[in-house]
């Protein structure tokens, strides 16, 4: 119980001190924009025959026509009353467009960290328990391959060989064949969404769909996650209580798992909030490439359009999910391990 | 009766990057059942080596490289590891200095307890449970059914070992290796840990091994005793006789060293010549040196660290500080070298006020040079990247505005000598020295720029005794040739008496007792002095038996 | 990547598995649909609104219906669009009055709207009057036609309409078919007005109130469309229904993965594919190509003739002359297109036609003797600005031109600028020296005149200002005499050409890649495709 | 021998032992080298002018005469890679220097002082901290236009809160340690004790952080040109062109891909692999 109310506690205590930081960044990327070179009017009036009048009026119609500090108190207001504006590159008020496209980015993103977790933690408990090891030295090279290759490299190869050479993979367009049926929007996340209606072929076809991204994607993380894995599983088998659980003659599986590895997910687990801040910014790369329709490609061609609300309304979602991505670690972390409420 | 233990010509050696490296030169010694043996020895003489190895835990690098260990009739020395698990918690148990980081910090105590039970014999889990309670409640743990779902990190130290003691004996092994179960401990906690585990060990006719460095607990809990040095098990033999009539040259620099109710400073090291090389004779009726007046300092969160302290102390004067940890010694010495700043009260130096000089600006203060510090741990105390020269000379250069050159050198090398320190280490990183040679060489640092007091926080309570011995005549002789005033810090009152005229014990940030040291050890007038005094495991080479009967009560 | 048995054969399992069309069977309905990528998004089903992206447009066409339409002639197996025949699409058909300055419009009587109610000529008023009246990109375009107030229409009966001109404008009708020009349906377009939009902008910018060949079954912003066939739609040219039931658009923004969808078979259409892709498409064995000059654009380099030294005409005649041309079409756009440079005729142009080639050709001897001339004969230093979003052929041109320019002295720094960026600059006449292209809706040379030399306007790209070309660009507008038009129209071109504001370097082709069995291609001059005109063979 | 000269053979001996037990760190020395090398030799290892186009012989496969082949304005990718070699590097070490010399000092006295400065600081790197960092970079070079010092920057400011954190982590856990005491006992002041004394004890720690960086901002910088936003042609960049040659994939002219990305891929492997080995020489628990 007092475990609990802890934790309330501290997510209270936590999500308030970040309101600062989310405001910041609101200022920061509102100036930021305000200072990119580009006039969204001028962009927006590209038609054919838009002339110095038709920019103005969009420039009015924008509100960019004030000066900049009045600019920003609106915005600020609108924020919080919960309007972003609108897209002038899809037409649309952002939060529909966000509210549409952010579960592909976040089942996109939530994948690739599943699989790259999968993947690097067996590998970085294999690395820690022969350290200086063949297995070592491969696990290392392996994550570090990885790492080393750029995002939309390995995305662009792993369509070639996949998709284009291979046919195992089908088409990169989207989140779903066009030819299949969506699932009914309950939570937008297609594999949830599927799983709840019972529609195994339908969870087939989006998983399929999912997996080359999130594979390059998760690609790029296996190597901080697989190295902190290995360090810290080093460091936990070389403690003190591992050697008490082997004086007691504990079974070597249980020393391993329950005893050092549980340990030395604590350290994983703080470095996976980092990790899912990178991949979110990472994420500009692959959708674009997988013509994901998420929301960093939408942001990405916001921003060289310098269409200021979605970019404006992005980040700050972007940096939300950062605070509860961090919270939610925190709340998990005070839950696995018990020194943190205590303190 | 057969052995219950057996070791024979036991070599260990480790692979480091300079090859492999020989640890144990080949040790033997036996146990029986029931009996207990007290290895005792100095860091790296191999002690905690050979309890490892009789445990089979030695790390990847650690390697039996001959000999036996013949345990219950069976030659374990080879024995694969699924054979050691059996018998490791069921037959043989050992339990580790800092119970705090020995116990996993993310199980309950009763899990972690239940895991050992379970791993060796086939019961349910509610036995198991209603087992751990009970073990609990044998090492005298209070509240046991709301321990049990404990986390260590919410248990004081003392706690956590005595968790650590159910878990050893929660299978009854016939022995139990304890090593070095009660390092990091308070004193008074030390021994009630002790007492407990020698209570258990007797009643239940375990064997025991206890691994210390310190001579009073080996003299007063086991029957048998064996000096270890450098790998080597010099002698052997039962605890009276041994202290009454130590063979090996070791042993015997090892018992002088030992500081006791009775030792002087002169005892503890015959060896090393103590007559300094010139007394200043001092005029007295001088004002004192140092005076405190009411010092306050108060942490976040309303802790009182020092809480209205006073004392003084006169010039060429030594004022121990003595105290528990917690007890704020350690902030006090901070505030008196002016690291830190006062919360209310007045520190007098020489007459004037030095508390009014931020600890910030404190640096540019001539007083700065007049008040040194020695600090507890030297491994910590030393730059890793300065060399032992440039550890001298460094306040020297800022207190001084000495430029490199012959007269830097010289005055680095008189404080280095004067510390005792060889010329030939001056030019060696901390990481190259010895304890011993890191401490004098903190020693020359502070004296270096010649200050007029000097404090002392805990200066030797890393070292081996035998260092020890030498570090205390060494500060004793600087004091007595500079008049310098010293203030020392430190929990142990035996050191504390030997070197201080005077003495200050400290509880929880306020002075309890105050007086000359003499007059507090004979005589201590509060409790918490007298359970500190009775804390500590003194030995007696000259008593008639040793103390084992405390734990057979 | 070596490929041997195994590897197909697993690849073969693999595709069963992963790559199945799980819902639909390949059979009848994937014949009768066709699947269209690109790599831009539709952001707004109305046309007019700022910011309608060139998809847009193309959605637009297939979706609504204008009162007319452009005929296409043959280019090849393919077609292109042909200005010069104006056919009714919403409407029958229409009469001009003699002096050119009024046009009857007659409606045709079977229309309906896709909600089944008929189309009337109170509908088709106020669409036109939208057109002129509304705030949006539409009065402006209107007006190069001068069609500029809700006067200049009038219902005659429940069948006719009535258009007047207040001069006889070349392009007054021409207007009426290009994407802003809108049909909607007023009835339900109104009922979604309210007294801050009478025009329903808001609600049509999401919602379609049209009458044309396709209905819009699904419409996700920047991802996708689906349309379905409108089965009573009356205005083709043939009076036929277009061949494809369903269409589905598809946002695929890297050009590579387009091109690996239409050759894996996947998807059926393209355009805007990377010009280096085309080679191999045009020898895969599922996907064609069809290369068709973009005759109504075309890519230049601009000197503002406002920025120093660039307001000398000899440095811009030394400029023209330093070009590396042919290695620019070839390394750019690897010689796909139609090159405006190389031109045999000096003096004044043979043809009246625009753009067509201009008498430059690489001269760097010429180029120095001119820099000496304008006085610099060791060159300068200058900035070449190209947009990031064109990188891919606008980057090696201007490796090319710094390289080339270089030679004769004229030290050039290459800014590749983000596109808004870019454009910001373009439009406020920052830019001293660049490369953009440029598309006209409706290719008439008087209107490429008007359009992109003269007047301070966005699209003048040079700033040029030439009183001879503003005077003859008003008169040839409103010229009835063909013969007159003709010589003025020549007259330009060779000013042009003397006075090199820019320099035309090539009409690129536009490349659609499309599965074998497409067939009806058209290239149109809002460079998207008319699904309309296709049909799977 | 002088002690100092022990010292050194001692460090020495160590170093070996470490390479000795791990070939791959000395291979990704010995690869890091050879790159440093050939960036500051560039000029004179080119075959070729790297900028020099000869649309006669344009993408030409690789030969003899071309080892790399020629990309699409027919210039050498071989001598374009040598040429880029600097550039990257360039980029990558003064990104990533600033960021931590900015870094070590504002966390250093972060971590030492601890309070209000601290609490600020923290709440700056907290904003920094909430942005997606590639789209900050992103936004940055697009706000301050696409120049190289604009891309070192940009990649310099989303590194900086790794560095503050980590300088004042790293402090933190060292500012009560006794030689920091004992260095204000001899009088030095605050400022001194964190330069002086703090940070070169935190420098060996940070190296490890350092080298993985600088493999990070090669790939960012070639991020960033793969949307347009890096460095201007004619400038040779394997980012850009990885990102020029990735449009040609399709077409089977791997040789504009396969080079660029090589080369970037090695130079970021080895920069890895000797971040790790530096964590090993480093990391006590490791001296076995």
């Amino acid at each position: 119980m007092s475990v609990l109310s802890g934790i309330a506690r501290r997510v209270g205590r936590r999500l308030l001190s970040s309101i600062p930081a989310l405001l910041g960044v609101v200022v920061v990327t509102f100036v930021l924009m305000r200072v990119l070179p580009g006039d969204p009017a001028v962009f927006f009036a590209s038609g054919p025959s838009a002339g110095k009048e038709e920019i103005e009026q969009i420039r009015h119609q924008m509100g960019l026509d004030r000066p900049i500090p009045i600019q920003l108190a609106r915005y600020l207001a609108d924020v919080a009353t919960g309007n972003l504006g609108h897209s002038l590159t899809t037409g649309q008020p952002v939060t529909q467009d966000m509210e549409r496209r952010l579960p592909a980015s976040l089942e996109l993103t939530f994948t690739a960290l599943v699989i790259a977790l999968l993947l690097s933690v067996p590998l970085g408990v294999a690395a820690a328990l022969r350290p200086g090891s063949p297995v070592d030295h491969a696990v290392r090279m392996l994550c570090t391959l990885g790492v080393c290759v750029p995002t939309f490299v390995s995305g662009l190869l792993l369509i070639y060989v996949f998709y284009y050479l291979l046919g195992w993979a089908p088409d990169p367009t989207a989140r779903l064949d066009i030819f299949a049926s969506t699932p009914p929007d309950i939570t937008g996340f297609y594999l949830v969404d599927f799983a709840m209606t019972g529609d195994w072929s339908g969870w087939w076809a989006a998983f399929t769909q999912l997996l080359l991204p999130a594979i390059s994607m998760a690609l790029f993380v296996l190597a901080p996650l697989a190295r902190m894995t290995r360090a810290s599983m080093l460091a936990v088998l070389g403690s003190d209580f591992i050697r008490t659980a082997q004086s007691v003659g504990l079974s070597r599986r249980r020393v391993v798992i329950t005893y050092a590895l549980r340990n030395a997910l604590l350290p994983v687990l703080t470095i996976t909030g980092i990790v899912f801040s990178t991949m979110l910014g990472a994420n500009v790369l692959v959708e674009k490439v997988f013509s994901w329709p998420g929301v960093a490609s939408y942001a990405l061609d916001a921003l060289l359009a310098s269409d200021y609300a979605p970019v404006q309304a992005f980040v700050l979602l972007m940096a939300t999910i950062f605070v509860l991505v961090n919270v939610l670690i925190d709340v998990l972390y005070g839950i696995a391990d018990p020194r943190v409420s205590i303190e | 009766m057969t052995d219950l233990l057996r070791v024979e010509d036991l070599r260990v050696s480790f692979s480091t990057r300079h090859g492999m490296v020989a640890a144990l030169h080949g040790i033997g010694f036996a146990l029986k059942a029931g009996e207990t043996l007290g290895i005792v020895g100095e860091s790296g003489s191999g002690k905690s080596v050979t309890s490892l190895a009789v445990m089979r835990l030695l790390d990847r690098a650690g390697r039996i490289a001959s000999g036996r260990i013949v345990f219950q009739g069976r030659d374990i020395t080879r024995a694969k590891h699924g054979d050691l698990r059996s018998l490791r918690g069921a037959a043989m148990s050992m339990i580790f200095q800092n119970p705090r980081s020995a116990l996993n910090p993310i199980r309950t105590v009763e899990q972690q307890i239940v895991d050992v039970l379970r791993a060796h014999k086939p019961i349910t889990l509610s036995a198991a449970r209603a087992q751990a309670l009970e073990l609990l409640r044998a090492v005298l743990i209070r509240n046991p059914e709301q321990r049990l779902h404990a986390y260590p990190a919410e248990l004081s130290g003392g706690m956590c070992q005595r968790v650590m003691i159910a878990m050893a004996m929660a299978c009854e092994p016939a022995l139990l290796i304890a090593d070095e179960p009660t390092t990091g401990l308070d004193v008074t906690t030390q021994k009630a840990v002790m007492d407990l585990l020698a209570g258990i060990t007797a009643q239940r006719g375990m064997a025991m091994i206890l691994i210390t460095h310190d001579l009073g607990l080996a003299a007063r809990y086991c029957g048998e005793i064996a000096v270890m040095e450098r790998g080597l098990m010099v002698e052997q033999g039962p605890t009276a006789t041994l202290f009454q009539a130590p063979k090996h040259p070791y042993t015997q620099r090892l018992i002088a060293a030992s500081p006791t109710r009775r030792s002087t400073l002169a005892d503890l090291a015959q060896g090393e010549p103590v007559a300094p090389a010139s007394v200043i004779q001092r005029p007295p009726g001088t004002g004192p040196l140092l005076d405190l007046r009411h010092v306050l300092k108060v942490f976040t969160g309303d802790v009182r660290a020092v809480d209205d302290v006073s004392f003084s102390l006169p010039p060429g004067g030594s004022l121990g500080l003595v105290g528990e940890s917690g007890s704020g010694k350690s902030t006090l010495s901070r505030l008196i070298c002016r690291l830190i700043d006062l919360d209310g009260g007045d520190i007098i130096f020489q007459g004037e006020s030095i508390s009014a000089i931020p600890a910030n600006d404190f640096h540019r203060s001539p007083r700065r040079r007049d008040v040194q510090i020695v600090f507890q741990d030297p491994h910590d105390s030393l730059n890793p990247r300065f060399t032992a020269f440039d550890c001298i000379a460094h306040p020297l250069r800022r207190l001084e505005k000495m430029r490199d050159g012959a007269a830097l050198t010289t005055r680095v090398h008189e404080a280095a000598s004067r510390a005792g320190l060889p010329m030939d280490l001056l030019e060696r990183y901390p990481h190259q020295l010895s304890g011993g040679q890191k401490a004098r060489v903190g020693i020359a640092r502070a004296i270096a720029p010649r200050p007029r007091l000097l404090v002392l926080d805990e200066p030797t309570a890393a070292l081996d005794v035998s260092i020890q011995a030498v570090i205390l005549q060494l500060l004793d002789r600087l004091r007595k040739e500079d008049d310098l005033a010293m203030l020392f810090v430190s929990h142990d009152l035996n050191v504390v008496r030997m070197l201080c005229d005077d003495l200050v014990v400290l509880q929880h940030g306020k002075v309890v007792e105050a007086g000359p040291s003499a007059a507090v050890f004979e005589n201590p007038q509060s409790g918490y002095t007298r359970s500190l005094l009775d804390a500590i495991p003194h030995f007696d080479p000259h008593a008639t038996a040793p103390l084992l009967q405390v734990a057979e009560g | 990547m070596k490929i041997n048995r195994r590897s197909v054969l697993q690849g073969a399992a693999g595709a069963t598995w992963l790559a199945s069309w799980p819902q639909l069977a390949f059979g009848q309905s994937r014949a009768e649909t066709l699947r269209y990528v690109t790599g831009n998004t539709i952001n707004t089903l109305d046309t007019t609104m700022p910011g309608a992206t060139r998809e847009s447009f193309g959605l637009s066409m297939n979706v609504y219906d204008r009162l007319f339409s452009f005929g296409r002639k043959k280019f090849g197996e393919y077609w292109t669009f042909d200005p010069t025949v104006i056919r009714g699409e919403l409407a029958k058909g229409y009469t001009m009055s003699p002096d050119g300055l009024k046009v009857t419009i007659h409606l045709r009587p079977d229309a309906t709207w896709h909600d089944g109610t008929p189309v009337t000529a109170e509908d088709i008023k106020w669409s036109l009057d939208r057109m002129v009246l509304a705030k949006s990109l539409a009065p402006p375009q209107m007006s190069t036609g001068s069609i500029t107030s809700a006067d200049q229409f009038r219902i005659v009966d429940p069948q006719t309409l009535e258009m007047t001109l207040p001069k006889p404008d070349r392009l007054g009708l021409s207007n009426l078919c290009v994407c802003y020009a809108i049909m909607i349906n007023s009835k339900l377009a109104k009922q979604h007005a309210t007294a801050d939009d009478p025009w329903a902008q808001e609600w049509l910018k999401t919602n379609t109130a049209a009458s044309g060949a396709y209905i819009i079954e699904s419409y996700k912003a920047g991802e996708s469309v689906i349309l379905r066939r409108n089965e009573k739609w009356v205005g083709s040219a043939d009076g036929k229904l277009p061949d494809f039931k369903r269409i589905i658009l598809q946002t695929v923004p890297e050009p590579a993965t387009r091109a690996n969808l239409i050759e894996r078979g996947d998807a059926d259409l393209s355009i805007d594919l990377a010009a280096s892709d085309m080679p191999t498409m045009e020898q895969s064995s599922k996907a064609k190509v069809a290369s068709i000059p973009q005759n109504n654009g075309f890519t230049h380099i601009t000197m503002n003739t406002t920025m120093k030294p660039f307001d000398n005409v000899k440095v811009r005649q030394a400029v023209a002359a330093a070009l590396p041309y042919d290695d620019m079409f070839k390394a750019a756009i690897f010689g796909r297109g139609a090159k405006l440079y190389d031109g045999s005729w000096k003096g004044t142009p043979t043809s009246s036609g625009f753009p067509q080639a201009m008498p430059f050709k690489t001269d760097v001897a010429k180029a120095k003797a001119l820099l000496a001339e304008a006085g610099m004969p060791n060159g300068f230093n200058t900035t070449f600005a190209i947009s990031a979003g064109q990188a891919a052929t606008a980057e090696p041109m201007a490796a090319l031109v710094k390289e080339a320019l270089g030679k004769v002295g004229i030290q050039v720094d290459i800014q590749k600028k983000p596109d808004a960026e870019f454009n910001t600059m373009e439009s406020d006449k920052k830019l001293p020296f660049y490369t953009d292209g440029a598309t006209a809706w409706l290719p008439a040379t008087y209107y490429y005149f008007y359009l992109y030399f003269t007047r301070d306007q966005r699209w003048n790209f040079a700033s040029w200002k030439n009183t001879d070309i503003e005077d003859l660009s008003a008169d040839a507008r409103f010229q009835t005499d063909a013969a007159k038009y003709e010589t003025e129209c020549k007259k330009m071109i060779e000013i042009f050409a003397e006075q090199v504001p820019l320099v035309l370097l090539w009409q690129p082709n536009q490349d659609a890649v499309m599965a074998k069995s497409i067939d009806g291609y058209t290239y149109q001059f809002y460079r998207q495709a008319d699904f309309r005109d296709l049909k799977r063979v | 021998m002088s002690a100092a000269a022990i010292q050194r053979t001692s460090t020495a001996r160590h170093v070996l032992f470490i390479l000795r037990g791990n070939p791959v760190t000395a291979i990704a020395s010995l690869g890091t080298a050879l790159l440093v090398l050939i960036a500051i030799f560039a000029p004179f290892l080119t075959p070729y002018d790297p900028i020099a186009s000869d649309v006669a012989h344009a993408l030409a496969p690789p030969d003899a005469a071309h080892w790399a082949g020629t990309d699409q304005l027919g210039r050498d990718i071989f001598s374009r890679i040598v040429a880029a070699a600097r550039l990257d590097l360039f980029i990558a070490v003064t990104a990533v220097g600033l960021s931590f010399v900015v870094g070590a000092v504002v966390g250093g006295f972060c971590g030492y002082r601890g309070g209000r400065l601290d609490r600020w600081v923290g709440r700056f790197v907290d904003v920094l901290m909430a942005f997606p960092l590639f789209v900050l970079a992103m936004a940055l070079v697009a706000a301050l236009g696409n120049r190289m010092e604009n891309i070192i920057i940009a990649t310099a400011v989303i590194n900086l809160p790794f560095y503050i954190r980590f300088a004042r982590a790293e402090v933190n856990v060292r500012r009560n340690a006794g030689w920091v005491e004992a260095a204000r006992a001899c009088g030095d002041s605050h400022l001194s004790v964190v330069l002086r004394f703090l940070l070169p004890n935190v420098l060996p720690a940070m190296a490890v952080q350092i080298s993985l960086n600088l493999g990070w901002a090669i790939l960012n910088a070639a991020g960033l040109s793969f949307i347009g936003l890096g460095v201007q042609a004619p400038t040779p960049e394997w980012g850009i062109m990885v990102a020029e040659g990735a449009r040609f994939i399709t077409t089977g002219k791997w040789w504009l891909v396969a080079f660029p990305g090589l080369a970037l891929m090695l130079t970021v492997l080895f920069f890895n692999l000797l971040g790790d080995g530096l964590r090993d020489i480093l990391d006590p628990r490791m001296r076995t």
